[in-house]
C-alpha cells in the first residue's frame, strides 16, 4: 500500500454537551490514496471531517497534514457534501472558482482552469448556465469541480452522492473514479452505500455506532479500473458481506 | 414568452381600464355632482392641463419618495444585518422596531417638522421611517435562513468572515431584500405625501392637492390623486425592474446573452407581483 | 433701521402662517413683500407654514420664527397653556363666522330654533367654531344634544354640504363663499353671520410675537407692522393685483385666481374697525374671547386682557 | 426555555424603557417647554388622569380596528384564494390590489367618508383597505406553494375539492396567512386613526388628540399617540398569540398538554417578531 | 405464481406535448404479489402510476381493478412517494388516519386501527407528536401506515425509501416485508435500487429509457423470509446482474 503519510489524525476526540460524538480516534492516510469510511448514521464520520476540515476544534488529539499541524485551522482541505451546496447566482463556471473568490481575486487562470476542467469532465457547454438548469448528477459534478480546483491534496467528500438515484450515483461514481486517477488527489469519502464504499476505494474503514471510532479498517483488493461488473464479482461481494457483517452484527 | 409577456401586460392595463370605466359608470349612472367625484377624463384633464404647474411638484414628490426610499432601504439594511449579526442588537431594537410601525405615523408628523424644520429632511424621515421596516423584516429573516453549511464551507475554504458577509450571505438574501424593498417602494409615496401636508413650504403636491380641495376642485384632487398613485406604482415597477436585472438566475437559465428562459419567479412575499415578467 | 438699509444689511425674519399651505388671508405679507415695504423697513421676511394649525405658537416659542398668524383662539390657549406669546395687531377687526345652507335654504335668526333643531351641523372641531357654536345653539334655544354636530378636521363642509350629508356648515365667510364659486352650483349659499345669532363681534386673527422677542426687538417688530399695514392698505385699494401678486409669488398653490380674489374681496370688510383702523386690538375683544373660551373650558382661566395683546408696536396713525 | 421566556419579556421591556429615558433625557437637557414636548411622565398622567374621558373612546377606536380588521382579514382571505384559484381571477385583480396600496390613504379618507357617511364604516373600509393586503399577498403566495403532489395525494384518497382546500390547502398556509395578519393587525390602529379623522362624530380619539393639540396640550397629545401605538401593539400581540395557540406544531414536539418544546418558530415575514415567544 | 389477477393495464400510454412518457404497455398484478419496477430516469414509471392511481387519464388503454374498469377515476389505490408528504399540523395518529379525514368523518374505530397499527409497528409512544419530531425513517413508516389504513388492496410504492440513507433503507426493507406478509395486501414498488428491488419483490419489471415500456419480467426465486444475507446470496447476485445488465447495457 501506499507510501507517504499525508493525513496523520492522533487521538482525535470530541464530545457535544452530553453526546460523545467521537471516541478518540487515530488514522493515517497516505497520500494519493482513496479511503472510504462506512458506519451507522450518528457515529461521527461527519465530526470526523469536520475536526479534520477544522471546522470544529477536537476536545483532544492532533490533526497533521504533511508535516504540518493543522489542529483547529481551515484553508487546508477540499469539501464536499450531499447538498452540492452551489450558489443559484453564480453561473456554473463562477460556482468552480468560487473558493478562489472567497479568498482573493478570480484571474484569468482561475476561470482558464475552470473551464479546462468542466470541458474535460463534460459540462463544457454548460459554464454559462446557473445551477438551477441541472440535474441533480451535473450539480454534484459542478460541486465536485469547485473542490478540485481548490488544489488541495486532500478532499473530503462527505455522502456527495447520497441525494441522487441509483443509476445517476452509478454514473457519477465511475466519473469519479476517472478524475480521481486524473488529478491524483487524496480522496477520504463518506458513504452510507457499502457498494459505493467497495466499487471506489483502496480501503473501506468500518466505524462503530456511537461513540464513534475504528471497528475495522479493510485493503480493497479489487483491481482498477473498475466496471459495473464489479459489483457481481466474487471478491467484491465477499468484501461486501464482511462489512455488512460488521455493521449489521447478528442480522447478517 | 412573447405571448406571455404581452398577455402580462395587457391584462393588468385591461383592468385598470375596467377600473376607470366602473368609475366612469358611476358617476354617469348616480349623476354624481362634479364637486362630489369628476369623471376620469376631467380628473385626467386636470392633471393635463396644469402640466406646467404640476411638474415641478411632481418632481418634488418624486424627489422626496426616492431620497427617503433610499435612506429607509439602507437602515432597513443595516438594522436587518446588526439585528441578525448581533443576538444583542436583535433583542434590543426588534420592539422598537415594531413600535415604530405601530404609531401612527400621521401623529409623528408634526413633531418631526418642529425637530427636523422645513426642509426636505422630515419629509425624507418620514418616507423612511415607512420604507425600513419590510427591509430589515425580511433581511433578518433572510439572513437567519442562510444555509449554515454554505457558511461553513466558505470558511473551509479559508473566506474571510467579511467575504463570507458579501459573498455568500448577502446575494443569498437578495430574494427577501427585494420583496422588503419592493413593499416599501409602493407606500413610499405615501409617506412622502404625509410629509409634504406636514411640512410644506407652500409649493408641494399634497398641498395643491389640500387647496384644490378647498377650491371644490374635485377633478384636480383626483387627478393628484391618480399622479401620486403613479408615481408609486412607477417607483414599486423599477424596483421590480432592478430586480429582475439583478437576479437574473431567478429567471435565467444562461447567465445574461443567453437565449433560454425559466418560469419561475423568486421573489417572496410579493412573489405575484412581478407584472409584465412572469409567464403564465 | 428702515429707508437707508441695503440688500447686504436686510434683518432676516421668519414669519409663519397659520395654516400648512398659503391662502389668500397671506395677500398683505405677499403684497408687502412685492412693493418693497419689508426691505423698505430693513426686513427680509421668509414665510413658513406649519404642519398643523396649532404649531404655529409653538414655532414662535421655539424661534423657529419669530413672527407668527394665529387665531385669536389660539392665543387665548397658548397663553392659558403658559407659552409666553403677544399678540400685537389684529389681523382682521370682526367676526365673519357664519352657518351656511344649500342656495335657497331659508336661515334666518329668528327661526333658528326650527331650523337647526335635529339637523347635522358641520364643523372641522376647530377651536374658534367651538367656541362660537355654543353661543349660537344657546341663542337658538337648543342643547347640543338637539343638534348633531358633525367633526371632520380632514373633510371639506362644503362638499358635504352640497352632497347632502349635512344639513349646515360652519365657517367663515371669505373661505366659505370663495370655496362654493369653485362648485359651480348655481345660485348663493344661505349664510347667517354668527353675530347674528349670539355670537360676540371680536376678531378671528392676530399678529404674534414672543414676549421676549418684543422686548428685545421693539423696533423690528414696529418695522414688521409698519410694512404690513403698508401692504394690507395697498391690496384693499387694489385686490386684483393683489391677488394676482399672490398667484405669482405661490403660482402652484392649488389655488385658482378667483378663488383668491373672492376670498380677498370678502376679508376687506372685516379688516377695519367701525372708525376705519386697521390692526388695533380692544380689552373687550380679548376679555369676550376669554371669557367664551373659559364657558367652554377650552381655557382654565381667564388672564387680564393685558396678558394677551399689546398695540404698542403698531404705526401710528 | 424559563430563563427565554424572562428574557424574552425583559428585553424588549428594556429597551422600551430606555426609549422613555432618552425621550425624558432630551426634554430635560435641552429644557423643552411643555408645551411643545411634555416629559414622558407628563405624557402618561394626562391618559391616566383622564381615564374615564378616555376609555371610551378607545373603546371606539379598538372597535374599529377591530372591526377593520375582521373585515380586512375575511376580504383578504377570500381574494387570496380567489386569486390562487382562478388565474383570471389573479390577472385582473393583482394589478388593482397593488394599486389600492399605491393610492395615499390619506388622499382616501375623504371620498370613502362622502360616499359612506358619518358612520363606523368609513373607518372600517380604512381599517380594512389596509389589512387586506398583506393577508392576500400572502395567502395568494402560500397557496402557490402548496406542495402539489400534498394535493395529488388527497386526490388519490378520493378527496373532494372542497375537503382537500379545507383540511390540507388552508392549514399549509396558516404560516403566511398569520404574517399577513400579523402585518396587517400592527397597521390597522393607524388606518383607524385616518378614519377617525375624517369621519368624526366628534367622539374619538384621533379628535381628542386633535382638540388637545389645537389646545396646546402637548401632553395629551404625546400620550393618545402611546395609547393609539399600544392599541396597536396589542392587537399585533393578540394575533401573534392567536398564532402561537393555532399553529402548535410549530414549537411543540408532542400535541398540547405535551412537554417539550422546539424552538423553531415557523411565521415568514415576522418571523422574529413573536416577542415573548421565541427561545434563544 | 399467484393465481387470481388483482390489476390489469391494456395498451395504456400517454404522451404528455412531444414527449412519449408511456408507450402503449400492458401488464397484469395478481393479488397478494409484490411486484418491483425499475427503469431508468425518466422512463415513465411514476406517470404508469399516476395512471393507475386515476390522477391521469391515459391517452389510450385501459385500467381495470378487479373486475371494474377505473380508468380516470380515483380513490381505490393506496399511494406513497419517495416525500412522505405528512401534514405537519397533525399529530402522528391524525396524519395515519387522514385518508379517512379527506373522505369521511373520522370514526373512534378508525383511530384505534390507526393506534393498534402504530403500535404494532413501532411507533405507538409517538403518536401524539408532530411529524417534525420523528426522523426520516419513522416519517416514513407512518407515511406507509397511512397508506395501509386506507385498506386498499392495491398499494402503489413510488421510491418510498429513496430519500433515507442505506441503513435506514435496509431496516425500512425489512420493515415493510413483514408489514406485508401480516396485511396480505399487493404492492407495486418503484426502486432505482437493483439491490432493493430483488431483496423485496416476487416479481422484477425492467423498464426501457424513454419512451418507456416494459422490458423484462423477471420472476424473482429468492424464498421468504429475506434476511441482509440475501444480499449477497448466489441466487440474489445472479438476478442482479441479469437486472442490471439490461439497465446499463453494454457497461456491465
Ligand atoms: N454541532 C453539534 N452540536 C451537538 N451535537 C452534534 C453536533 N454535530 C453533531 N452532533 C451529534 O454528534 C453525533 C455525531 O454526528 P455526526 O454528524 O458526526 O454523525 P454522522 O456519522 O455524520 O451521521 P450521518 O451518517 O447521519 O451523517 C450525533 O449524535 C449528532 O447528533
Ligand atoms: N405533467 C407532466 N407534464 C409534462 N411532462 C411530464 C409530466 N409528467 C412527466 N412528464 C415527463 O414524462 C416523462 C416520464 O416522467 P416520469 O415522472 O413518469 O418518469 P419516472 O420514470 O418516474 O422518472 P424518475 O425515475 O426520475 O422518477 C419524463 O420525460 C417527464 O419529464
Ligand atoms: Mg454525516
Ligand atoms: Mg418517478
Amino acid at each position: 500500500m501506499p507510501t507517504h503519510a499525508l493525513l496523520e489524525l492522533r487521538e482525535i476526540s470530541k464530545v457535544f454537551g452530553e453526546t460523545v460524538a467521537l471516541a478518540p480516534t487515530s488514522l493515517t492516510i497516505s497520500q494519493g490514496s482513496f479511503v472510504a469510511i462506512v458506519g451507522p448514521s450518528g457515529c461521527g464520520k461527519s465530526t470526523l471531517f469536520n475536526v479534520i476540515a477544522g471546522l470544529l476544534k477536537p476536545d483532544a488529539g492532533e490533526v497533521r497534514l504533511g508535516d504540518s499541524v493543522v489542529t483547529g485551522a481551515t484553508g487546508h482541505v477540499g469539501y464536499m457534501l450531499q447538498k452540492d451546496l452551489l450558489v443559484p447566482w453564480r453561473t456554473v463556471i463562477d460556482n468552480i472558482t468560487m473558493a478562489a473568490r472567497l479568498t482573493r481575486r478570480v484571474t484569468a487562470e482561475d476561470r482558464e482552469e475552470a473551464r479546462r476542467v468542466a470541458e474535460q469532465y463534460g459540462l463544457g457547454e454548460f459554464l454559462r448556465h446557473y445551477p438551477s438548469a441541472l440535474s441533480g448528477g451535473m450539480r454534484q459534478r459542478v460541486a465536485f469541480m469547485r473542490t478540485l480546483v481548490t488544489h488541495q491534496q486532500l478532499l473530503l467528500l462527505d455522502e456527495p452522492f447520497g441525494a441522487l438515484d441509483a443509476q445517476t450515483r452509478l454514473e457519477m461514481q465511475q466519473w469519479l473514479l476517472q478524475v480521481w486517477r486524473d488529478t491524483d488527489r487524496t480522496v477520504l469519502f463518506i458513504t452510507h452505500d457499502v457498494d459505493e464504499s467497495i466499487f471506489l476505494s483502496d480501503r473501506v474503514i468500518v466505524m462503530s455506532p456511537r461513540p464513534g471510532r475504528i471497528l475495522a479498517d479493510f485493503a480493497n483488493p479489487l483491481p482498477r479500473p473498475r466496471t459495473v461488473a464489479d459489483l457481481t464479482n466474487p471478491t467484491f461481494i465477499e468484501l461486501k458481506s464482511r462489512v455488512m457483517s460488521l455493521l449489521h452484527g447478528s442480522n447478517a | 414568452m412573447k405571448r406571455g409577456l404581452l398577455f402580462n401586460l395587457v391584462v393588468p392595463l385591461v383592468s385598470l381600464g375596467l377600473l376607470l370605466l366602473v368609475w366612469q359608470a358611476i358617476v354617469v349612472v348616480f349623476n354624481v355632482a362634479p364637486y362630489v367625484a369628476p369623471r376620469p377624463l376631467e380628473a385626467i384633464q386636470s392633471v393635463t392641463g396644469n402640466w406646467s404647474i404640476l411638474w415641478p411638484l411632481i418632481l418634488g414628490t418624486v424627489r422626496e419618495t426616492v431620497y427617503g426610499f433610499f435612506c429607509g432601504a439602507a437602515l432597513g439594511l443595516l438594522l436587518g444585518v446588526a439585528m441578525a449579526k448581533i443576538p444583542f442588537v436583535q433583542q434590543l431594537f426588534y420592539p422598537v422596531v415594531l413600535v415604530s410601525q405601530a404609531v401612527p405615523i400621521i401623529a409623528l408628523a408634526a413633531p418631526l417638522v418642529l425637530i427636523l424644520g422645513f426642509s426636505i429632511t422630515p419629509k425624507v424621515v418620514i418616507v423612511a421611517w415607512i420604507v425600513f421596516f419590510p427591509v430589515t423584516v425580511n433581511v433578518l429573516d433572510g439572513l437567519n435562513h442562510v444555509d449554515q453549511d454554505l457558511v461553513s464551507l466558505a470558511r473551509v475554504y479559508g473566506a474571510s468572515r467579511w467575504r463570507t458577509f458579501v459573498l455568500i450571505e448577502i446575494p443569498a438574501t437578495s430574494s427577501p431584500l427585494f420583496s422588503g424593498l419592493k413593499i416599501g417602494a409602493m407606500y413610499a409615496v405615501t409617506g412622502a405625501i404625509i410629509g409634504e401636508l406636514a411640512a410644506g413650504d407652500g409649493n408641494s403636491l399634497a398641498l395643491y392637492q389640500e387647496h384644490a380641495n378647498a377650491n371644490l376642485n374635485t377633478a384636480a384632487v383626483y387627478g393628484t390623486t391618480i399622479v401620486m398613485t403613479i408615481i408609486g406604482i412607477a417607483w414599486f415597477l423599477l424596483v421590480v425592474g432592478v430586480e429582475i436585472w439583478a437576479t437574473p438566475w431567478q429567471r435565467r437559465t444562461v447567465a445574461r446573452r443567453g437565449l433560454r428562459h425559466r418560469g419561475r419567479g423568486g421573489a417572496r412575499l410579493l412573489d405575484g407581483a412581478n407584472i409584465g415578467a412572469r409567464s403564465t | 433701521s428702515g429707508a437707508f438699509a441695503s440688500g447686504a444689511s436686510l434683518k432676516p425674519v421668519t414669519f409663519a402662517y397659520d395654516f400648512p399651505g398659503p391662502d389668500f388671508e397671506l395677500i398683505p405679507l405677499v403684497v408687502a413683500q412685492d412693493q418693497g415695504y419689508f426691505k423698505a423697513q430693513g426686513l427680509n421676511v421668509t414665510v413658513k407654514f406649519p404642519p398643523d394649525t396649532s404649531t404655529t405658537t409653538k414655532m414662535l416659542t421655539t424661534n423657529a420664527a419669530q413672527f407668527g398668524f394665529i387665531t385669536t383662539t389660539d392665543m387665548g390657549v397658548a397663553v392659558n397653556a403658559g407659552a409666553p406669546v403677544l399678540s400685537v395687531a389684529n389681523y382682521s377687526m370682526s367676526n365673519n363666522w357664519a352657518l351656511f345652507a344649500k342656495p335657497g335654504t331659508s336661515l334666518s335668526a329668528a327661526a333658528l330654533h326650527t331650523t337647526l333643531k335635529g339637523k347635522k351641523i358641520f364643523s372641522y372641531g376647530d377651536t374658534w367654531t367651538e367656541s362660537m357654536l355654543p353661543f349660537v345653539l344657546k341663542y337658538a334655544h337648543l342643547t347640543n344634544s338637539q343638534v348633531k354636530i358633525i367633526t371632520d378636521p380632514t373633510g371639506n363642509d362644503l362638499t358635504d354640504l352640497l352632497a347632502g350629508r349635512v344639513n349646515f356648515s360652519t365657517s367663515t365667510t371669505n373661505y366659505e363663499i370663495a370655496g362654493f364659486d369653485g362648485s359651480k352650483v348655481k345660485g348663493h349659499l344661505s349664510e347667517l353671520l354668527g353675530t347674528a345669532a349670539g355670537a360676540p363681534n371680536i376678531p378671528i386673527w392676530v399678529y404674534a410675537v414672543t414676549k421676549s422677542y418684543a422686548a428685545a426687538n421693539p423696533s423690528t417688530v414696529k418695522a414688521f407692522l409698519a410694512a404690513v399695514k403698508l401692504g394690507t392698505e395697498w391690496a384693499v385699494k387694489n385686490p386684483t393685483k393683489a391677488a394676482s401678486e399672490f398667484d405669482k409669488a405661490y403660482p402652484r398653490s392649488g389655488y385658482t385666481n378667483a378663488y383668491n380674489l373672492t376670498g380677498w374681496r370678502l376679508t376687506v370688510p372685516f379688516l377695519t374697525n367701525s372708525s376705519g383702523q386697521y390692526f388695533t386690538q380692544t380689552n373687550a375683544q380679548w376679555s369676550t374671547l376669554a371669557h367664551a373660551l373659559k364657558s367652554i373650558s377650552l381655557i382654565s382661566k381667564v388672564s387680564p386682557p393685558s396678558a394677551y395683546y399689546t398695540n404698542k408696536y403698531q404705526p401710528k396713525g
